[in-house]
């Protein structure tokens, strides 16, 4: 009887008139749980291609809002990390959580982005045959199934928010342009304002300056610090005069693992950097 | 409804030809119709049936050219396998034109046809059943190339199979349907397939009426394709299309399951060729496993290339010219034909890479400067 | 004068058998020349029964179809090339007659029932013929039908017999006619039975059939036992029969994937003209065959190194031509080699005619290897793997050893940096398109001498080598291999289940499904560059 | 630009449009259907230069009821719709009055219907299952009748063959073939178990397996004979397999049906001496109006070397017929025409005549040749007068009570015997 009775009342639960059927309504982004202040958690990550280990035992914290530069040599790791964070490679072991609930290793590329973690590829990749204000509407925070795509329209705030990044970024002259058409820098603004444009908590920027002018360059400082507090930031950079003017916590990648983490003054007297970086000698001397 | 006629009347500019294009295609299926039917046959204006069915085929290649362009001109998913879905859509509307002979076929079975009496056949297989009314048949040349790209499409962009590996599992795919469809245990008539077809809704196949009012439907069915087609393309799942195209990863790390469009769109398009090969089956009155063969699914994309991709009506023109090209081509120099085939591909991949729209929009540019020159000395 | 006397010698000598010939024979002889088919079988009987050994050459050129007769005098005339010219020479004088030719001759006829009968009396005439081979081969004929007098004569030869096979040979005779005979002791059947339990000649399988079925209950369960015996190896023979075509196969889809594993694995280019470059290789094999007809056994050592170099030279003109101008352009480079492969077919039917040509088989590579009477292994098949295997290892050397293959590699794995180098990428570009060409030129040569040389040869491969190289994983050579003789022996254990159409629908079903698992292959490309 | 594109666009369509009527009919235009491409192309091209070659022997003769003839030559490229689209286009676009054309079954039935619908006249030069029997067609290739089933009495009687393995490619000549085999067979009172029944793909080239199973089949024992409906493309390898695993013609002789001297030429012989094939005609056969046709043929294609074949002198005779039978008729209407053909008798190349029956299929003698080592036929054995081919075949279920009489007052391709009734096209 218990059981008919049950599944009766999830059948009358099911025809409510008061509640849309839960397949039905729409997917909202579950909340990122900050309350410890951490917004990423990357643990004992460990991935091998072909026997050479890319990341080795990598542990990893980030505060909500904190603006976080990743230094190391080529094959430090770096790229490879934010592989693993954006879904795009599996590690062998380990695990990264975004707050204290996502567990991102269990979702894919288009989930992750969707939690709002939005990532810049260290080549400028842009969609080059559309125009630069369709690359930004793609870009937009919303529903991304397909049947909603096809009916969507762009709402005034969504052009509203599309002209403000367009300012932002400096592109409002060459908004009907083709992206493809865009310099090598203004391809990377572009890049910037489409993570823009999506409302990200986590950015993860990859070489964000290389190839722009000096101008260039202190412009796109601005902009990260500025963006720092609200989201949360983390830039991979060689060029040591950027790090050094927009970083407040540095972490130096080594042979898959963290070698050191600490302000800039602090990493540059570490001497475990100092070896990695300058040899032994320097050490002695 | 009136949201969905919304939505269509939403259509951007991007598609400022297809309007045009639309309306010369439906006038000259109506002129061509008008003088097959009223003009007399001595007239000099007259248009034979054998014309109108010509250009019936070519109007069902067209529609098959749309499909190819859609996913690999606008998605970059080159699909060597098109033609299994015209096909499976074509024998779904030659099975019901099959069971439409009912006792009239050389036996004089009452419903076995007459390829399954001379195997010595006692019953209809399963998959014949039905197949005797016209709404099931069509929903069965929608539903079996759809399913069959949803499966396919489902199992190759979850695990990410891209790039010339798709192409050659869609030739795979072709290829092993056509080896099935050769097999007379099969139950579609092996090698000989579907053929002798009397009527279909009742209206005799043979008469000039009914070949016209076919081919007005494909014309119809082809406006219609093409409208939709630009509709859904100029919106923004035709621009995630686009950037899935041209950056697959970039899309998926903005938020999009690029994997999901991609399979919906090859359905939409394997259902465009089934259309394709239902409204192709009746107007030339056979089906059979030749075409599945992987060449036929490789000429079609040859007929995008050529009228250039990434345009709807680039691949309707492809369609309609190469083919045009072939009938002449067979009739002047049967031996020489080939040769001029493979030249134009050749020559077409080489030096027109957007195809023939593409040239007439390098023309126009070349044209423009030059007068904006002149304008300013 | 020495000289003239022996001539005339030797003339009166070579003229002595029929000389010496019975009138009897002569008269058969020439009635051999009027008869009609039907009846030539009574002339054959009485034939051997009259004559002798010497009779042999008549029968052997009857068996073989060069026996011929005169128009004028109806005598008899055997047909052979002597340099590459047909002759007509005297059955017994062996003399060529050079006023002969094809319009004063007429053939004696023979058929299949014909053919049966002479291979039977041409065993008895032989067995006591010099040579072994053809004394065992002699008995082995005679397995068929023995009778008494076949008894007896074995058994008279039994103990002069010094060859071991051929002593095998005549008991395993002596044993089934011992078997089948009732009149002989049962102990002595059985006997016999038991030696014939470790003999996989067919003769033998029949006789035991029979046997089973014999009214001595004794009789029939040894023959049953001694019919398990032999079944069970018989079996295992199948098994390695069926694990050679696998191999066979596998190897003729190696040979022609392989060629495309270079030019589409290293360099990315779908060439979808590669089928027609298999096809040049035959046609070249065909041509060289034409140019030299006299020399068919050493034609192939010409056509591999001609087969290369013409489909290597076509594959570096459609390189320059074409292909290096779509370079980064992978599905184009697809159409513009579609065209070219039309434009190759028509360009063969032209010059060709439509038809298929005809390609000889080398004698040293027809016929097969008896390794017993169940298991042979075909000769053609053996040396095609065998040549597969070694292109696939000449191939691997010139990648992994030559400067050209770090060339190619360099160039395929980062061209802007090959190119920085110094490296010419342009003509490595043409260089490794001319050698995947150029082997699948020499495929065609091996493709030659198994099935047709038609202008659609080429077609007829091209799906399955794309198969073999999406399987194995691009860019892989070793990948290549084991691909390719994993579908072969798949698709070869799958026919005798499903038939030859469900074995390829299921191998190409399975690839679908395997490509979903694992989407770069059997061996995929590992590490941050495969991206 | 708009208007550009409008006009080009208009130029192509009308350029399909305008059709061009053929002025004042003062040449007899002949239609000449076969694949000049593709994969038939290879057993096409020949009937096409065999009709040229008739069509020019025949004006030389002065043309017909004064007129010269016009060969009309299509490429339907062995593409099967486009036989049906070259078919209209022959009839409607060029108003040809007769058509040879067509060799596979999947082409004639794709010509069928639109022949029938037009009231075109075709010859169907080429050996075929038979079921089938059309008032617009009239077949000059053998039924399964006149090649088949004397094929296999020559196997039993000559041969005392016991055991038979029916080979053949899947598609409808060869199953509906065996089906008559197999029945006759049966009624001959040969067991279940000593049939052996085998399809493969079309151009199948790895025979490997299954020529080891033939062998196996055929170590049982008995005498064991192959009847091959092997097609095309398919033979080279197959008999090159044959000859490997050295299976020779006195262990396990091959019969086949549609293996000619063309075929052959494609091949080395030597393995295959003695194999056999049973057809209505082989090029060795010395008759003088077959010297004279070689003759001929060798000089219309200026190769000295050039075969001929079974469909070629069945072109032969359907030409020679329907000269006939218009001369006789006195127009080329295809009606008067076609009753005119109807008893219709003209030389073979093999001796006798060919009389052109009421089902509008030949009596023709049957002849089984074997295979020599220079590529042509030695013909064994021939049966004693003609044989009249079968429309529909008398063992199997479906079509034993058929008929074909297209005199009045049947007029009916398939007429019941039992019914009474003419089904299909006449219902």
């Amino acid at each position: 009887m218990n059981a008919i009775d049950q599944s009766l009342q999830s059948l009358r639960d099911t025809f409510r008139r008061d509640l849309v059927w839960p397949f039905l309504a729409p997917e909202h982004a579950a909340k990122v749980d900050v309350s410890n202040q951490m917004i990423l958690y990357v643990e004992g990550l460990n991935l091998s291609f072909d026997g050479f280990k890319a990341l080795n035992d990598l542990n990893l914290y980030v505060k909500d809002g904190e603006l976080r530069c990743l230094i190391g040599a080529n094959g430090a790791g770096k790229t490879t990390l934010m592989d693993v964070i954006t879904g795009k490679s599996k590690p062998d072991s380990g695990s990264v959580f975004f707050g204290q609930t996502h567990n991102l290793l269990s979702k894919d590329e288009a989930d992750i982005a969707q939690l709002g973690i939005g990532r810049k590829f260290q080549k400028p990749t842009v969609f080059e045959e559309q125009s630069v204000f369709d690359n930004l509407e793609l870009s937009l925070k919303t529903d991304k199934r397909v049947i909603q795509t096809l009916f969507s329209r762009l709402s005034p705030s969504e052009i509203d928010r599309i002209d403000e990044v367009l300012k932002i970024i400096g592109l409002n002259d060459q908004r009907f342009m083709k992206a493809g058409a865009l310099s090598h820098g203004q391809k990377q603004w572009l890049e910037i304002g489409m993570l823009l444009v999506s409302d990200p908590r986590l950015l993860l920027i990859d070489e964000p300056v290389a190839g722009m002018t000096a101008q260039e360059t202190e412009r796109t400082a601005e902009l990260l610090t500025s963006l720092a507090g609200e989201r949360t930031v983390i830039v991979v950079e060689h060029d040591m005069e950027f790090v050094r003017s927009i970083a407040r916590t540095v972490t130096v990648l080594h042979q898959g693992s963290v070698l050191a983490e600490g302000t800039m003054d602090q990493i540059q007297n570490n001497k475990d950097v100092i070896e990695v970086y300058l040899g032994e000698e320097a050490v002695e001397a | 409804m009136s949201k969905l006629l919304h939505w269509f009347s939403a259509g951007r500019t991007s598609g400022k030809y297809t309007l045009p294009f639309v309306i010369l295609l439906l006038g000259i299926t109506l002129l061509a119709s008008a003088a097959n039917l009223l003009l007399p046959e001595s007239s000099a204006l007259h248009v034979s049936t054998y014309s109108i069915t010509l250009l019936g085929k070519y109007l069902c290649y067209a529609m098959l050219a749309l499909a190819v362009d859609i996913i690999w001109g606008y998605c970059g998913i080159l699909s060597l396998g098109h033609g299994a879905f015209f096909a499976l859509g074509g024998y779904a509307m030659g099975m019901y034109l099959m069971r439409q002979i009912g006792d009239r076929g050389v036996y004089g079975h009452p419903t076995l046809p007459d390829f399954m009496v001379f195997l010595d056949w006692q019953e209809l297989p399963w998959f014949w059943l039905g197949m005797d009314q016209f709404w099931f048949a069509m929903i069965m040349a929608v539903l079996v190339p759809g399913l069959l790209a949803f499966v396919f499409g489902w199992l190759a962009f979850r695990s990410r199979v891209t790039g010339v590996y798709l192409s050659i599992m869609t030739q795979a795919l072709t290829y092993a349907l056509l080896l099935a469809f050769f097999r007379n245990e099969m139950g579609f008539g092996g090698n000989n397939g579907l053929t002798d077809f009397k009527e279909i809704l009742g209206f005799d196949l043979q008469s000039d009426a009914t070949r016209v009012s076919l081919f007005i439907i494909t014309a119809l069915l082809l406006a219609l394709v093409l409208l939709v087609s630009q509709r859904i393309l100029s919106s923004r799942l035709g621009k995630v299309t686009l950037a899935v195209r041209d950056a697959e990863a970039r899309t998926r790390f903005i938020g999009y399951r690029t994997e999901r469009y991609k399979v919906w769109l090859f359905v939409y398009s394997a259902v465009i060729a089934g259309v394709a090969g239902a409204l192709y089956v009746p107007q030339v009155g056979i089906i059979n496993p030749g075409e599945f063969s992987p060449i036929n699914s490789i000429e079609i994309v040859i007929w995008v290339a050529v009228g250039g991709r990434g345009t709807l009506i680039g691949a309707i023109i492809g369609a309609l010219l190469v083919n045009y090209a072939k009938t002449r081509f067979t009739a002047i120099m049967p031996d020489g034909w080939l040769f001029a085939l493979g030249a134009l591909f050749v020559l077409v991949t080489l030096f027109l890479p957007k195809g023939l729209i593409g040239l007439y929009g390098q023309l126009k540019s070349k044209r423009q400067t030059l007068s904006t020159q002149e304008a300013s000395s | 004068m020495k000289r003239i006397l022996r001539l005339c010698l030797i003339g009166i000598f070579m003229a002595l058998p029929t000389w010496l010939m019975a009138v009897e024979t002569k008269n058969l002889l020439s009635e051999l020349t009027q008869t009609k088919l039907s009846k030539m079988p009574a002339v054959l009987e009485q034939l051997e029964a009259q004559g002798d050994e010497s009779l042999l050459p008549v029968f052997r050129a009857w068996l073989g179809g060069d026996l011929y007769y005169t128009r004028a005098d109806s005598h008899l005339v055997v047909k052979t090339k002597v340099a590459g010219e047909t002759v007509y020479m005297g059955v017994f004088s062996q003399e060529v007659d050079a006023e002969l030719g094809s319009k004063q001759v007429r053939k004696i006829k023979v058929n299949n029932k014909l053919r049966g009968l002479l291979r039977g009396t041409i065993a008895r005439l032989q067995l006591t013929s010099k040579q072994p081979e053809l004394r065992e081969s002699a008995v082995r004929e005679l397995l068929a039908d023995l009778d008494r007098d076949t008894f007896t004569t074995l058994e008279a030869l039994y103990p002069q017999e010094t060859h071991s096979s051929v002593q095998e040979m005549m008991q395993t005779a002596l044993s089934l006619y011992t078997a089948k005979d009732p009149k002989q002791s049962q102990s002595a059947r059985l006997a016999a039975i038991d030696y014939l339990s470790a003999s996989l000649e067919n003769d033998v399988r029949n006789g035991l059939v029979q046997l089973s079925q014999d009214g001595n209950a004794v009789i029939a369960a040894a023959s049953n036992k001694a019919l398990d015996r032999i079944n069970q190896s018989v079996e295992r023979y199948a098994f390695v029969d069926q694990l050679f075509f696998g191999l066979s196969l596998g190897s003729v889809l190696l040979l022609a994937s392989i060629g495309l594993a270079i030019t589409f694995g290293v360099m990315g280019v779908i060439n979808m003209a590669h089928g027609e470059m298999i096809m040049l290789g035959a046609y070249t094999t065909y041509v060289v065959q034409l140019i030299m007809p006299n020399y068919i056994d050493y034609s192939i050592w010409v056509a591999i190194p001609a087969a290369f170099l013409v489909s290597g030279l076509m594959g570096v003109l459609i390189e320059r031509l074409v292909i290096c101008r779509l370079h980064g352009r992978p599905l184009e480079t697809l159409l513009a080699t579609f065209g070219i492969s039309l434009i190759l077919q028509q360009l063969v039917r032209t010059i060709f005619s439509p038809l298929n040509r005809q390609v000889s088989t080398p004698s040293w590579m027809s016929g097969s290897w008896e390794i017993n009477p169940v298991l042979s292994l075909t000769l053609n098949r053996l040396y095609i793997l065998a040549f597969a295997l070694l292109v696939f290892i000449a191939l691997v050397l010139i990648l992994k050893k030559s400067s050209l293959g770090l060339n190619v590699r360099a160039v395929s794995q980062n061209r802007s940096m090959a190119k920085a180098m110094g490296v010419k990428t342009e003509w490595v570009d043409a260089m490794t398109f001319g050698l995947g060409s150029g082997i699948a030129g020499i495929a065609g040569v091996a493709l030659s001498q198994l099935t047709n040389v038609g202008p659609n040869l080429g077609q007829a491969y091209i799906i399955d080598s794309f198969m073999v190289v999406v399987f194995g994983g691009v860019g892989n050579l070793l990948g290549a291999l084991v691909a390719a003789f994993t579908l072969g022996i798949a698709n070869k254990f799958l026919e005798p289940t499903t038939g030859a159409v469900l074995a390829a629908i299921f191998v190409l079903v399975f690839i679908i499904l395997f490509i979903q698992k694992r989407p770069k292959g059997l061996f995929p490309q590992k590490g941050r560059a495969a991206e | 630009m708009k208007i550009k594109t409008l006009a080009s666009a208009i130029a192509l369509t009308s350029a399909t449009l305008i059709a061009f009527p053929s002025l004042a009919a003062d040449t007899i235009k002949v239609g000449v259907l076969h694949s000049l491409s593709g994969t038939m192309a290879i057993s096409e091209t020949t009937l096409k230069d065999t009709v040229l070659m008739m069509v020019e022997e025949q004006n030389k003769k002065g043309g017909l009821l004064g007129k010269k003839l016009e060969a009309v030559v299509v490429d339907p490229a062995s593409n099967w719709p486009l036989f049906a689209e070259k078919a209209r286009e022959l009839l409607t676009e060029e108003e040809v009055d007769v058509i040879f054309g067509c060799w596979t079954s999947v082409s004639r039935k794709s010509v069928l219907p639109v022949i029938e619908e037009l009231n075109g006249l075709m010859f169907y030069p080429v050996q075929y299952e038979g079921e089938e029997s059309s008032k617009n067609v009239f077949y000059t290739g053998a039924a399964p009748n006149q090649q088949a089933i004397p094929a296999v009495n020559y196997l039993k009687d000559e041969l005392e063959v016991e055991r038979w393995v029916l080979a053949g490619t899947d598609y409808v000549y060869p199953r509906t073939t065996n089906k008559i085999l197999e029945a006759y067979l049966k009624d001959m009172g040969v067991a279940e178990e000593d049939i052996m029944i085998n399809y493969t793909p079309f151009g199948h080239s790895d025979w490997q397996s299954i020529v080891s199973d033939i062998k196996k089949f055929g170590s049982a024992g008995k005498k064991t004979a192959v009847v091959s409906t092997i097609n095309g493309d398919a033979n080279v390898p197959f008999y090159k397999e044959l000859g490997n695993q050295g299976i020779s013609s006195e262990d396990i002789p091959v019969v086949a049906f549609s293996v000619g001297e063309e075929e052959l030429s494609g091949l080395d012989t030597a393995p295959l001496v003695g194999h056999l094939a049973a057809w209505n005609y082989f090029q060795s056969v010395e008759t003088d109006e077959n010297e004279e046709f070689i003759t001929q043929w060798q000089a219309f294609t200026g190769n000295p070397d050039r075969v001929t074949n079974d469909p070629m002198e069945a072109t032969f005779i359907g030409f020679n017929m329907w000269a006939n039978a218009v001369t006789e008729a006195g127009t080329t209407d295809v009606d008067a025409v076609e009753q005119a053909m109807i008893g219709q008798e003209t030389p073979n190349l093999t001796g006798g005549t060919a009389v052109m029956n009421k089902n509008h299929h030949l009596s023709k003698p049957v002849l089984i040749g074997e295979i020599q080592d220079d590529g042509q036929f030695e013909t064994v054995w021939e049966t004693d007068g003609v044989v009249p081919g079968d429309a529909w075949s008398d063992f199997l279920p479906g079509s034993k009570d058929l008929i074909a009489d297209w005199t009045d007052p049947l007029k009916c391709g398939n007429y019941n015997t039992e019914t009474k009734m003419c089904s299909g096209q006449n219902y």
